[in-house]
């Protein structure tokens, strides 16, 4: 019989793990982001393909460099780096030139990530840092559109998707309102159909809500996302603009218009759903769906801005610290004590 | 001071030491801002004028000469005289051959960030307005300070209809946005793609300084016709 | 007079113009102190307080100004009324509710420095704004104050958790977020009009 | 507070789901396991003060002779697991890592091992006082694992009173089997044992608590419900921590232990269903406890079952018997989630181990070593029985802010679960964590006192 | 006070670079922030305060043994806002338009914490020449820091550097560094730079130190 026992390992308990880890979270987020990739690229061709490829490339390029320089083993194998150049990707309009995808590449993770610690201590979305930091600095570029499905998409590229570093791009003959740009403009409604399935101008990833509600379902069904946070986001949408509409139907959009259009879905899916940037709490998230909701609204309805879900995300975001400190769990046993004191 | 405060510590100084601190510093003080006061006066004054009046010439390009009027109690125009705190100004433009050319009128109202001041001109034989300047304002960089650059967009103000009914009561049209491209009457402002909220914003504040002014001015045209001749 | 409605300027004072993150008043103890929220939602109120206080007394020292017209002396006595109003608004407090002063006293002195209160009299003159103008401008640009400074707190009080590396911690770190939210802010632009 | 319900199973709020790998030894009668060669008895196997021996070195003992008596109220006697010679009385290695003293009994090895028999307690004619003697005297602890001397728990202090009696027949944690059989095989034990029980502390009812995933032993023991009893047996859905008392309280009565105070807040008690079935069985013949049921299990283990096992066997000779696969490098006293690693096969079995798990490298759960920094993602929160946030907890624990974690973030109510460890996808070892800081809080109050 | 010459002259250095008060003290940041969206505002604004500086410097030294403690605070606001008026005044008169640009900042300058800090830490203990350099030393570092950021964000932001046009006709403005988010950014950036810079030093003179420490050992 074998003498067992020469090399005990001792660890503390628990001796098994759930299973999940980091690394597989993250991987399956990126999963449940392919379909809408490969819509992208479908709806917008080359130039969706090269947006996406090079906004991948700088993020990932730069975390790894940032890794080097810190003299510390890179941090691309945990696939969190994929996910925010994937989403920066998909939130940038496909005609944008591509030394703008580099340089607000390199601005998610360098200033979105690295500054703040790396992974777990990026307290603003990564992606939507670079994104919103782009549309301060060239707001031009970030809100010309080009039309999805063009004729020549696989073969030939938008005149402004290969300007010179740091020149100015020249704006094609062909652009296109996004459906909350037309709304908001000329009060024009996009149809439903063409909202839902993504026949429309808008960025590169956000256009197909179908794909993204199944993602983010594939994602809530394996228990990887926080299904409160979409679900208040978009409760707190439909009933928001839901009473404008009532109260006046020509001057305030339906509520379909406002859930399937523009950035809501992709932001409310897989954006403020980010673990990092999100609270922990379960009212906590309701209350955080439930601001973006409603920050949503006012600055579609009533701000400058025809879009205003990335602003929304990023102050919740900021607000996280405080959802999280004021729906604190009653510890168990304190219930009493607390009403007493 | 370790030194003060050990003598301070047992006598504080005197109520009278204070005073004299206070006041002999006030006093010098006060030398010293009426003094910068009286001597940058006359040239801030200078540089204030010749400001206004080359905004004047921007917006009413074929006047040489400016006098300021201000609206009177009985809706009459009087040529103003001393300063003009609290009244309602209009600069009248006038050729070289002192014929009044037209009025030149300041208006402010929101824009995207900030408040926007503009000053724009008057024709009297168009009934139009000629020119625009922006006077003040925080619109985004390279967005929404087109309003102040774009050539297409500053197109709309070279004959802008601002014509009245033929009773004068209220202006014909009113001045309307419209998109990009769309513009199809004089009365229209064709907006700046991307640029759309400061857009508006110029049309609106345009659009509401007209509806106020133009009526008033057109049934008081006599007054501006007097034998002044503007300053140089 | 201007024509902006009292929703106009409590909107811009405290979303779109917000004075922290959009004017830059008062950044120097919005980096400084605000990493502990309860600190940090005090001092807001301190600050509306005298920002209020302060405002109305502004208003009384313009018009008093242009009746004897002394325009020169507009900033001097700005300045001086704004340091009296803090020191005699902390006598009162601490004579009428003592635990207020608790609460808020520390702070009430190291606001008579703080530039957010000086640049509130100096806008709401260049803006020629009436009295319920004023009082509603000072409410909106404290509220603006309160607001940016809580939301530092909370990300600070965070951040201290986190493994920051050197080179960010600090200053640059804070001035960092206080950029990110000024983005942030920027969102809101256009609501005022 | 009304008890939250699942599927129309009473239960607690948050807990996670391990995998249960139950299914290779619930069927498995319980079996008597032989005798070591040498049995070591540790005189502390229960939460209080050392047993004194009251046998010499060289002395020969029957099975069942009280070898040890209590050292005071907070300690229990111990009785010998053989019969068999005293070789001597000297210290040995524990779980804890510290050398603790013990008898090393050498079994004779002809000998039929009868189990001497002492006076009895008759449930009808003795008086409370008489059974937490007796209970005492039997060397009987929470067989659940915590091995807090049951005696002491059913001591009830002036004006408190006990309503209800849970009977923990929940065993939540992964792989063990050891209450499921004692269920099955000693429904008579366990009802004399939660008779003498009710008789002690003055409760009028008592609930049986079982896990949905032994739908035999529920049954087995409705049938068997006396029916002069009043009480039920309540089916709980399989989710862990479901047995530990706090969570059972809630789960049945609705009724929340306070932060820092005992069950008899809220007048109840609990009582794991195989220390019942020990009083039960013991005190009407007089004994005292010189073996229990363990199960054997876990990948390792070639014949996994569910063992009676004589207290004092050193567990090399337990695992040489079942055998277990060479690569074994993970031994535990208990279950996966809770259960200790032992550093050295040379202790032995005592009263509070309940199972004895091993696993080789190749079948470990854990499996990603690395660890990845706290990413928020509120697994932890929602797995906390007691809705403590584990993540920040975490965060401050590697920032060494102890006292912040107690006084702020009621680190002390924290009874180690696992679940949060369990959960975490970054694989921080939360649970180590919070055993570090509470070491250090308790000393940091010590030196302030 | 053999030494005084000498000292005076690091008075003037140590503003200039070692405690320089934007880059190092971080004091100041409102105009510092406000108005370095262009170099030529960034440069005028820095000059103004220069001269508010030196000037108060100047009056608070001088006056120092005039001036009892318990009043000092308000004679030092009166001063500094007298010449914060004066310097108002001046800049309305040379040009309208950089008065436009600067705006109330200038008057703000009563509140930049770095005049009242250098009147109350240095002015009213030192000597009216080691204050004026001191006053000098400042000024000009806080002119240099604010002018660092604002030829950055004027670069990056319009293309130009004092208004003339630096680049081709085509080149992309950085609208955000003309914002107010761009002054928090590049300020964030230059700090970043220092720090770095300081932390090499550091890590130098450690490594300087352990090899000293190493080859000491080695010669015993």
């Amino acid at each position: 019989m074998a003498k067992p026992g020469k090399t005990l390992e001792i660890r503390t308990s628990p001796h098994i793990l759930s299973g999940y880890s980091v690394d597989t979270i993250m991987f399956n987020v990126v999963l449940a982001l392919l379909p809408i990739t490969a819509f992208a690229v479908f709806a917008f061709g080359l130039a969706g393909l090269l947006t996406l490829s090079m906004a991948l490339a700088s993020c990932v390029l730069t975390e790894h460099l940032i890794c080097r320089a810190s003299g510390k083993p890179t941090t691309i194998g945990d696939w969190s780096v994929t996910i925010t150049g994937l989403l920066y990707g998909l939130t940038l309009p496909p005609s944008l030139p591509l030394w703008m995808v580099a340089v607000g590449g390199v601005i998610c993770v360098a200033m979105g990530k690295a500054m703040f610690g790396g992974l777990g201590y990026n307290t603003f979305n990564p992606a939507l840092v670079g994104r919103a930091v782009l549309q301060a600095a060239f707001p031009v570029a970030l809100t010309t559109w080009i039309p999805s499905f063009g004729a020549g998409r696989f073969s030939s590229l938008p005149s402004s998707t290969l300007t010179l570093p740091f020149t100015e791009p020249t704006v094609d003959a062909i652009t296109s309102a996004t459906p909350l740009a037309l709304w908001k403009f000329s009060q024009e409604a996009t149809a439903t159909g063409d909202l839902a399935l993504g026949f429309t101008s808008g960025s590169v990833g956000e256009t197909s809500s179908v794909l993204i509600l199944l993602g983010g379902i594939y994602l809530i069904a394996r228990n990887m996302m926080n299904w409160r946070i979409p679900v208040s986001i978009f409760g707190a949408v439909a009933v928001l603009s839901g009473a404008l509409h009532l109260m006046d139907p020509a001057r305030y959009a339906s509520p379909v218009l406002m859930l399937f259009s523009g950035g809501l879905m992709l932001g409310a899916m897989f954006m403020a759903t980010d673990m990092v940037g999100s609270p922990m709490t379960s009212r906590g998230c309701y209350l955080y769906g439930a601001l973006i909701g409603l920050v949503t609204v006012v600055i579609r309805t009533w701000g400058g801005l025809p879009e205003g879900v990335m602003y929304a995300i990023l102050l919740g975001n900021a607000v996280t610290a405080h959802l999280d400190r004021w729906t604190r769990l009653t510890v168990f046993g304190t219930r009493g004590k607390e009403a007493a004191t | 001071m370790s030194e003060t405060e050990l003598v301070s510590r047992p006598a504080p100084p005197s109520i009278w030491h204070m005073y004299r601190a206070m006041v002999g510093v006030g006093i010098v003080c006060g030398l010293l801002i009426v003094t910068a006061f009286q001597v940058t006066r006359p040239i801030i004054e200078r540089n204030k004028a010749e400001a206004l009046q080359k905004a004047i010439f921007h917006v009413l390009p074929n006047a040489s000469t400016s006098a300021t009027y201000r609206l009177d109690e009985s809706g009459g125009f009087l040529v103003l005289e001393g300063k003009g705190v609290g009244a309602e100004l209009v600069y009248a433009g006038y050729d070289d051959n002192h014929e009044l050319m037209g009025l030149a009128v300041e208006a402010q109202g929101m824009g995207y960030q900030d408040v926007i001041g503009v000053i724009y001109g008057y024709s009297f034989a168009e009934e139009a307005i000629i020119g625009i300047q922006v006077l003040e304002s925080k619109e985004t960089p390279g967005l929404g300070d087109k309003i102040e650059s774009d050539p297409e967009f500053l197109e709309n103000f070279e004959r802008l209809d601002v014509s009245l009914r033929d009773d004068l009561s209220e202006m014909a049209n009113p001045i309307v946005p419209v998109r990009h491209g769309e513009k199809t009457h004089p009365w229209e402002v064709d907006g700046i793609t991307g640029a759309t909220i400061s857009s508006v914003a110029i049309a609106d504040i345009l659009n509401r300084s007209a509806q106020y002014w133009m009526p008033r001015i057109r049934s008081h045209l006599s007054d501006f016709q007097g034998d002044f001749q503007g300053e140089e | 007079m201007p024509s902006e409605s009292l929703w106009t300027i409590f909107i811009n004072a405290s979303l779109v113009n917000n004075f922290v993150l959009a004017y830059f008043l008062g950044i120097c103890p919005f980096l400084g102190v605000s990493s502990k929220l309860e600190t940090a939602t005090r001092m807001g109120g301190a600050v509306t307080f005298v920002m209020l206080v302060s405002s109305v007394c502004a208003f009384g020292i313009q018009l008093l100004l242009v009746a004897i017209d002394a325009p020169y002396l507009k900033l001097i006595s700005f300045i001086a009324v704004i340091a009296s109003t803090v020191q005699l608004v902390e006598m009162f407090i601490k004579k009428v509710s003592p635990a207020l002063f608790r609460a808020l006293g520390i702070f009430l002195p190291l606001i008579t420095t703080n530039c957010a209160i000086l640049g509130l009299a100096l806008f709401q003159t260049n803006k020629g704004y009436s009295f319920v103008q004023c009082i509603v401008y000072a409410l909106g640009a404290g509220a603006g104050v309160t607001r940016a400074r809580v939301l530092m707190a909370g990300l600070r009080e965070k951040l201290e958790l986190a493994e920051v590396p050197d080179v960010t911690k600090g200053t640059a770190m804070a001035l960092m977020i206080a950029g990110l939210l000024s983005v942030t802010f920027m969102g809101f632009g256009g609501l005022g009009g | 507070m009304r008890p939250m319900r699942l599927l129309g199973l009473k239960t607690f709020r948050h807990g996670v789901h391990p995998p249960e790998s139950k299914d290779e030894t619930s069927g498995l009668a319980i079996r008597q396991f032989p005798f070591a060669p040498l049995l070591i008895v540790p005189l502390v196997q229960h939460m209080g003060a050392p047993s004194l021996p009251v046998v010499e070195e060289g002395q020969e003992v029957h099975r069942g002779q009280q070898i040890a008596r209590a050292d005071g109220f907070m300690s229990v006697s111990m009785h010998a697991p053989a019969s068999g010679l005293v070789r001597r009385i000297a210290l040995a290695p524990s779980i804890s890592g510290r050398m603790v003293p013990a008898v090393y009994l050498e079994p004779f090895p002809g000998s039929t091992q009868e189990i001497e028999e002492g006076t009895p307690c008759p449930l009808d004619t003795a008086s409370p006082d008489e059974i937490i003697a007796a209970i005492q005297d039997a060397g009987v602890v929470g067989l659940g694992g915590a091995a807090f001397p049951t005696h002491v728990k059913l001591k009830i202090p002036e004006g408190k009173f006990v309503d209800t009696l849970i009977i923990n027949g929940v065993e939540c944690e992964p792989f063990l089997t050891t209450d499921h059989r004692v269920m099955l095989e000693q429904s008579g034990d366990i009802f004399m044992g939660i008779r003498y029980l009710l008789k002690v502390t003055g409760a009028q009812k008592v609930i049986i608590a079982v896990e949905a995933n032994k739908p035999d032993a529920a049954a087995h023991l409705r049938e068997a419900f006396p029916g002069d009893l009043d009480g039920s047996v309540e089916v709980l859905p399989v989710k862990y921590p479901q047995g530990a008392e706090k969570m059972l309280f809630s789960a049945l009565l609705g009724r929340e232990v306070p932060s820092g105070g005992l069950p008899l807040d809220i007048h109840a008690l609990c009582c794991n269903v195989a220390t019942a079935a020990q009083i039960g069985h013991l005190l009407p013949r007089g004994q005292g406890i010189q073996e229990r049921v363990i199960t054997v299990t876990g990948p390792a283990v070639k014949r996994k079952g569910n063992y009676r096992i004589p207290i004092g066997t050193p567990l090399r000779f337990l695992l040489e018997h079942v055998g277990v696969e060479e690569d074994v490098n993970r031994v535990f006293l208990g279950g996966p989630m809770m259960g200790a690693a032992v550093s050295s096969l040379e202790i032995s079995i005592t009263k509070g181990t309940s199972g004895v798990t091993a696993f080789t490298d190749s079948a470990a759960e854990r499996t990603h070593s690395q660890v990845y920094p706290c990413i928020r993602c509120s697994y932890c929160v929602d797995a906390c029985p007691i809705f403590l946030n584990p993540s920040l907890l975490g965060m401050l624990a590697a920032n060494e802010e102890f006292s912040t974690m107690a006084e702020e973030h009621n680190l002390m109510d924290c009874f180690e679960c696992g679940s949060c460890s369990f959960v975490c996808p970054s694989h921080i070892p939360l649970v180590q964590h919070f055993r570090a800081a509470k070491d250090a809080v308790r000393k940091a109050k010590a030196g302030a006192a | 006070m053999a030494a005084t010459s000498k000292s005076s002259t690091d008075e003037f250095i140590k503003g200039l670079w070692k405690e320089n008060p934007v880059f190092v003290q971080v004091l100041g940041m409102c105009p510092v922030l406000a108005v370095s969206n262009t170099a030529m505002n960034a440069l005028a604004m820095g000059l103004a305060t220069a001269f508010v500086l030196i000037m108060s410097n100047i009056a608070v030294s001088s006056l120092r043994n005039f001036i009892p403690k318990q009043v000092r605070i308000a004679t030092y606001i009166l001063i500094i806002a007298t010449f914060v008026t004066v310097v108002d005044y001046v800049i309305q008169a040379v040009s309208l338009d950089l008065y436009k640009a600067l705006g109330a900042f200038i008057s703000l300058i009563v509140v930049n914490c770095l005049i009242l800090g250098r009147a109350e830490a240095f002015a009213s203990k030192n000597t009216v020449a080691r204050s004026v350099m001191d006053g000098l030393g400042m000024g000009i570092g806080f002119a240099f820091a604010l002018f660092c950021l604002g030829a950055v964000r004027e670069i990056l932001g319009s293309g130009s550097l004092f208004g003339a046009q630096l680049f081709h006709d085509a080149f992309q403005d950085w609208v955000v560094m003309i914002l107010p988010s761009g002054g928090f950014f590049t300020l964030a950036a230059w700090l970043l730079l220092f720090n770095w810079l300081e932390q090499r030093k550091e890590r130098k003179a450690k490594s300087d130190e352990a090899t000293t420490l190493a080859l000491g050992k080695e010669a015993v």
